[in-house]
């Protein structure tokens, strides 16, 4: 922004590509992609300041689809990516997003490590609890009695993951909800991670209508949590646990620790490499 | 008479503190003027098990261990067989004892070497805060005829933490111990020597291949702890910091290599270190690297294989992995290092070529080469420093992939208004856009292939030493012996070429082509199971009519000797 | 004049049942005693964009696409230039079009093709119920000739589920088509023919792994979903449990693979399949396997590279990764079947080498093998079943690594009295213990080797086929069209030899020499960018001194005619 | 134990083999190793159904130290192992072993997958807080204060993994924690751990003493928890989260679905294929 017109204030649609998405008419994720460049729009970072990353599945085409730097990693470590971006550049304003599959299956053990590492970034993980892109597997987030898939087919007969009682377990210092039905208050959960310091974590259900068509059903059952977001662990725990999964909003508010290197030179290389000398 | 070089074992149980007698006794030679090495061996136990220190010291370079023991220093006789392939006993060998040490061990007096037992434990005794490997540093010190001062200023900086006391008893307990020495017939003594004022450094394999990343201008490193690589990682985390950049211990190696793909991303320099099961499990995000022309250097230090195999010994069998690990058709950059100050100069350099290239460099070095110390001199400044080929600001119509004659596409970095893209893994056009177009496809393949394959890589591609119809041809850790039994050679009045080839990928055929002219055999050296090398050389150069194989696997190391009766069988 | 072979495409958004009706027309085709192949192809909408169904048929076996297309039936014009290079289109071609399709795009305007519009849409509204595919299988069936009872037994038994109202609609709705291209002109009836008593099989490659390897004896699979392998796992979730197995969908591949090597060290055959991003994740534990002899299979189905590249198309360029990208010496078996049916042999045969020699075996299939459909004879059984060398209960001094002649040593099931061993992936003693000792470090890697080499394969290592002094040397799915090659050139009188390897790793090579016996130039062809499969040759044969390679990356397959060329232009 | 004679309740020491660890002396493996053998001999498992399954640490060296059957694999993956050999064995008793780091870090995604599939297997840790066998890095429980190893100069600066929370967070079905000083008690608790159904988490506290002296002061700090083992999800969650890491017993009992495949035969190989006949 070094022009020398007055600045105008960002729109969501600056942050928008005129790339046509590959998703399916109807998919939940054309207006999670809304959500996220509204939440850039509100917190106004140039969009050469923003980095969209993700890994792999039809919601981890998101990057594409905005006009901000990005990444398409591989399966599952649009985490450590986003880390490593994030660690080696604090001033970018850096959201990893993806699915239930790529973020709490193959990507699970950096869910939990990321939370814990309290990296100062934006997870926002469009959960539709099947497999899209590989046409229709149990993820994770599956309920144990689906049974639609050819590799399950008697459903998976085990408990769902629960990605945000994890979350709070493993240490992540904002947790929320949305559903991709409500583009607006999902972009105002996007904007309130992104301006809370620390991992955020926000799990945004969006319906796959051609795998989980039963999924429009999603639409009369969230509801927006009736208590306050907590700061208090133990609270959280009890609450997040006990969850029916509708619940949205700002579910845990922390102020853990965040980790953020210093990034600052007092030594040059000569007087580093000094110590070899005999 | 006062030898050329001289090799020293000193073993004994973990406690008796035998690597802290040959790291002082290595830095005290420093001292003198000595060039010199120390490997280290032990047994199986975590702790307190039987361990080695390996030495080798001489008036000039030194590079490998010798096919021959001088002195072997046992303080104790603590399963000391399982060194027995390592000693290289003769009858020419000195071996010290204690002499309250008990019965010789049957793999030491079979080989005919003579023993000298020393009351050592009791002179420890007699010394007011004596400890063992003092007084054996006392009776090495006299035999290879260390000068005292060295000795002086080695015990006083080692111990300055621990006080002045400690000091003196040590330095006490060396004067017993060179006293004790003095009836010891022995014509190890090195010739005198003087560095000339040319700066000497001590240094490991892994710690120059971490200043090398380093002075290429790395800023970011992602690491998980794996044997023999750690200490690049340990060497890098408190330096880095000091110049300005990060090293996070990331959850594992699928976490490490991705982090710094980030990084790097990000436009900052990145690396990582690890070893064959980490590399394995690196694999599929270098690919992720080669294709969306992210740089990335990872530093494999090779260990014995296959799976968790031989952690802590040395082998060159992930050369396969490295150069064809990854799937699909995915180009990258391997080198290797062929000596251990050559750790800084090959991993300096892979930095500035994956930049520059804007892809994966594998650099392959070993436990050899990396947990290794040496004496050597301080190493040239290289103008070998990261320079991406980026965008400025505002550029029109800016197109990430763009096919350009160099195959290299101007890069943007994250911050540069205008350069916005997304980089990408799937098949892409020149706009960055996921592509299945077979144009697309074989556009971006020839491009990722062409800038490297154009590139000129210099004559660092090869260390090319020697003339003559025979030529020896290796890489990374076998150099050193290879050098010395040509040396050897060419002191009986053969003449014989090396090739040492240090860029391992992509391939120099003309230049390798042009190193062979002349040439009608080639002997080459490797050490693998599975001749991995060999049938590298098959695959992809032109190799003379007569081609003959040496190779072994780890742990043993290859030694001069037997490398110089190859060459000379075949003359 | 009926035709020998006739290649359809049928093209249109994804709603108007393309797959569907090229499906029915291949059924429908079997019924009526034709072999047949459908491939599909389609746009990056994840649902509902622009999609292809390419069908070839003919009285004889039909293994690969052809050079020419007979037909193009487009149910819309819909990004029908995303299939251009795909389509072959001549000026013998016929278009089938809506007259209301709008303007003939130019791709095929260019081409020559005789444009044909049909009312299809209209008719639509006409039928009850009628939909535009069923309309286009009646305008095929009449076209290529197709019996009625044919297509109503195709259509009843699709349609079953649906009810006869369903059927009796679509039946119309192709009675209508059939009607509208009574007065097309066209030369593609095939000639009748019938299936003389041999029961036909329609069977996708993927199906065929999943089949080959459950008669191996496979009862335990460890699943992760990936493109273009999830079908051999969706086929084998409800068989296995069929046969007393099961399938676990596993977190990643890390786990799978993993997974598969604890069913398999409890006694139970065990596999899993794959795709390259996966099959890099899984080289760490691959080499896990090798080291402590755990008999393991996978199947990976390549696709395009590297990284996520193009995962719906096909290419031949995991061969790197197959064979080299475990760490370390890690001998293992690599095969890779040569056509669609063959992925029942070749998972089968692998399923028993692997559980004989106690090692890990990758199957190379491809996409292009794996998501085809053909109609072939129904394969015959196969004594390859898997048998692992086991000790029975209280045996003396079991070794699990004992040193055999053959190479391999009997192994103890858990549950086995007498046999309690811990198997490992740290080099080991025969006694399983861990050790870094020369001595065991070499005895093993002698004995993982030998026994790989040692065993005699037969003659399934390759499919050698014809005479003459230019051999054709491939591997995989570039096998069809190369046998179609030689096929037409030995037509024209031409002799040539075909060797397809099925067996790549161990390397076969004297039964590759006496396969070249009077073989003086070789033409080499392969789907990959890099070259890697005339490497692997140089690197383990001894080609003739003529060599010649045809390559070409995915996604576009090999065609006969091309392969054709290259043959008739060297001669 | 197909002998005439009568049978005789096998011993802790019929389940050890005589092969010298390598641990170094007064490592708290020692013990564990102990506590596994007597759990064995307290359920009685012949010692060709046991086998004990593990990754790569100085921790995961145990199952060379028993006698019955043993898999020394990949570092991070010895539940995946463990996970295919008791689905599709279902006989056996197969205990998974390793350290804090195999378990927590490299292995944290098979973890959590592990307590949510539920296999009935057992999982014992030994936390050592350290990388013992890499010679001492931070692992996942090492306080964020700890700043011994050279990667980590200043302390990894990030909260500690909790094993238990995360554990009951996932899905395991059993949760306990053990002290190596108490070989009895910890016997007890894995011998519990193999009885109870599912997947059972039994943590060990036992000490590094070579990288880690200080943690001989543990056995001054370890206590039977208070309350009973609890079977309510949400007071085990208030109790794991707010829990100091010294409490040892059974914390969390549950009833969660157990997985496990019928591995039953009702059709030949040829009626299977048929399918594919046109
Ligand atoms: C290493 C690897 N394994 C498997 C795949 C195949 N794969 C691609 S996307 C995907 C699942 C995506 O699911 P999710 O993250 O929920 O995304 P969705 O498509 O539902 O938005 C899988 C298994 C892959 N690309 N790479
Ligand atoms: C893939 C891989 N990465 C790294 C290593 C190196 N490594 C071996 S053990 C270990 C950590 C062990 O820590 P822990 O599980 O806590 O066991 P401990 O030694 O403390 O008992 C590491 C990092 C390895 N063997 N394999
Ligand atoms: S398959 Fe599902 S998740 Fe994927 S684009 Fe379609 S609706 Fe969305
Ligand atoms: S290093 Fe620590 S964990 Fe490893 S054996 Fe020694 S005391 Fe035990
Ligand atoms: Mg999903
Ligand atoms: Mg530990």
């Amino acid at each position: 922004m070094t022009s020398e017109t007055a600045v105008v204030a960002p729109k969501a649609r600056d942050y928008k590509s005129d790339y046509k998405p590959v998703w399916c008419p109807g998919c939940g994720d054309f207006s999670v992609l809304s959500s996220v460049t509204k939440a850039f729009a509100e917190i106004g970072t140039p969009k050469e300041n923003c980095a969209v990353i993700s890994g792999i599945g039809c919601s981890s085409r998101i990057p594409a689809y905005t006009s901000v730097y990005g990444f398409h990693g591989v399966h599952g470590r649009a985490l450590p990516l986003a880390t490593g971006l994030k660690v080696s550049r604090p001033e970018l304003n850096v959201v990893a997003t993806g699915g239930d599959g790529d973020g709490f299956s193959i990507g699970g053990n950096h869910f939990m490590h990321a939370c814990r590492r309290n990296v100062d970034m934006v997870y926002v993980v469009m959960d539709n609890e099947v497999y899209g892109m590989t046409k229709g597997q149990a993820s994770p987030t599956t309920a144990p009695d689906w049974d639609k898939s050819k590799l399950t087919p008697h459903g998976t007969g085990i408990n769902p993951f629960q990605p945000l009682a994890i979350a709070l377990a493993a240490g992540a210092n904002f947790i929320a909800r949305g559903f991709s039905g409500d583009p607006n208050g999902t972009a105002k959960l996007i904007a309130d991670a992104m301006k809370h310091p620390g991992f955020s974590l926000v799990q945004i259900l969006s319906p796959c209508v051609t795998f989980r068509p039963e999924q429009k059903d999603w639409k009369g059952m969230v509801r927006p949590a009736e208590i306050e977001a907590t700061s208090d662990i133990g609270r959280a725990a009890r609450r997040l646990m006990t969850d029916d999964g509708f619940n949205t909003g700002i579910l845990y508010k922390g102020s853990r620790n965040v980790y953020r290197p210093a990034l600052e030179e007092s030594e040059t290389v000569a007087e580093v490499e000094a110590t070899f000398a005999l | 008479m006062s030898a050329e070089t001289i090799s020293i074992a000193v073993t004994g149980a973990g406690g008796a503190g035998v690597m802290t007698a040959g790291q002082m006794l290595l830095d005290a030679g420093a001292k003198a003027g000595w060039y010199g090495l120390m490997t280290r061996s032990s047994g199986p136990q975590i702790r307190g098990g039987e361990a080695a220190a390996f030495l080798r010291m001489s008036p000039g370079p030194v590079n490998c261990g010798d096919d021959k023991l001088h002195i072997l220093f046992a303080f104790d006789w603590m399963n000391v067989e399982r060194f027995a392939a390592e000693l290289f006993l003769n009858s020419d060998t000195l071996v010290l004892c204690d002499s309250d040490a008990g019965e010789v061990p049957n793999v030491i007096s079979s080989s005919g070497a003579r023993v000298v037992a020393l009351p050592l434990k009791k002179t420890v005794k007699e010394v007011e805060g004596g400890r063992i490997n003092m007084i054996g540093l006392g009776v090495l010190g006299k035999l290879v005829g260390l000068p005292d001062e060295a000795v002086d200023a080695v015990i006083s900086s080692a111990l300055k933490k621990k006080g002045q006391e400690a000091i003196d008893f040590s330095k006490a307990g060396y004067k017993a111990g060179f006293d004790l020495a003095a009836n010891v017939e022995c014509d190890a003594a090195l010739s005198a020597c003087s560095t000339d004022g040319v700066e000497r450094w001590g240094i490991s394999g892994n710690e120059a291949a971490g200043l090398g990343g380093l002075k290429g201008g790395v800023r970011f490193v992602a690491a998980y702890p794996i044997t023999p690589a750690t200490e690049v990682l340990e060497w890098l985390a408190p330096n880095l910091e000091k110049v300005g950049g990060t090293l996070v211990q990331a959850e594992d190696e699928l976490a490490s290599i991705v982090q710094i793909i980030g990084g790097s991303f990000g436009g900052t320099p990145s690396m990582t270190a690890t070893s064959g099961p980490g590399l394995a499990l690196m694999m599929e995000a270098m690919g992720l690297a080669v294709a969306s022309e992210t740089p990335i250097v990872v530093v494999n230090v090779q260990r014995g294989g296959p799976s968790t195999g031989i952690p802590t010994k040395s082998e060159q069998s992930d050369l396969n992995i490295a150069l064809h690990g990854l799937h699909g058709d995915a180009p990258h950059i391997v080198t290797a290092p062929n000596s251990i100050p050559d750790c800084l100069f090959t991993t300096q350099w892979s930095v500035f070529l994956a930049e520059r290239l804007q892809t994966a460099a594998i650099v392959l070095s070993d436990q050899a080469l990396g947990q290794s110390r040496v004496v050597c001199d301080k190493p040239a400044d290289l103008a070998f420093i990261a320079k991406r080929d980026v965008v400025e600001a505002n550029v029109e119509n800016y197109e990430r992939y763009s096919v350009t004659a160099s195959g290299v596409s101007p890069m943007a970095i994250p911050g540069t208004p205008g350069g916005e893209y997304v980089a990408d893994g799937l098949e892409h056009a020149p706009n960055a856009r996921p592509s299945s177009a077979a144009e697309d496809h074989i556009e971006q393949l020839d491009k990722r292939d062409r800038k490297l394959t154009q590139f000129d890589y210099g004559n660092h591609w090869a260390d090319i030493e020697g003339e003559g119809e025979m030529a020896v041809i290796t890489w990374g850790s076998t150099t050193a012996p290879v050098r010395e039994a040509i040396e050897r050679a060419e002191a009986k009045g053969m003449k014989i070429r090396m090739i040492s080839m240090r860029l391992l990928m992509p391939m120099q055929t003309e230049k390798f082509a042009e190193a062979l002219k002349g040439v009608t055999k080639a002997l080459v050296i490797e050490q693998t199971h599975s001749k991995q090398f060999f049938h590298y050389l098959k695959a992809y150069y032109d190799l003379p009519a007569e081609v003959k194989l040496f190779n072994r696997p780890g742990p043993l190391p290859m030694r001069p000797g037997e490398i110089l009766e190859q060459i000379e069988s075949w003359s």
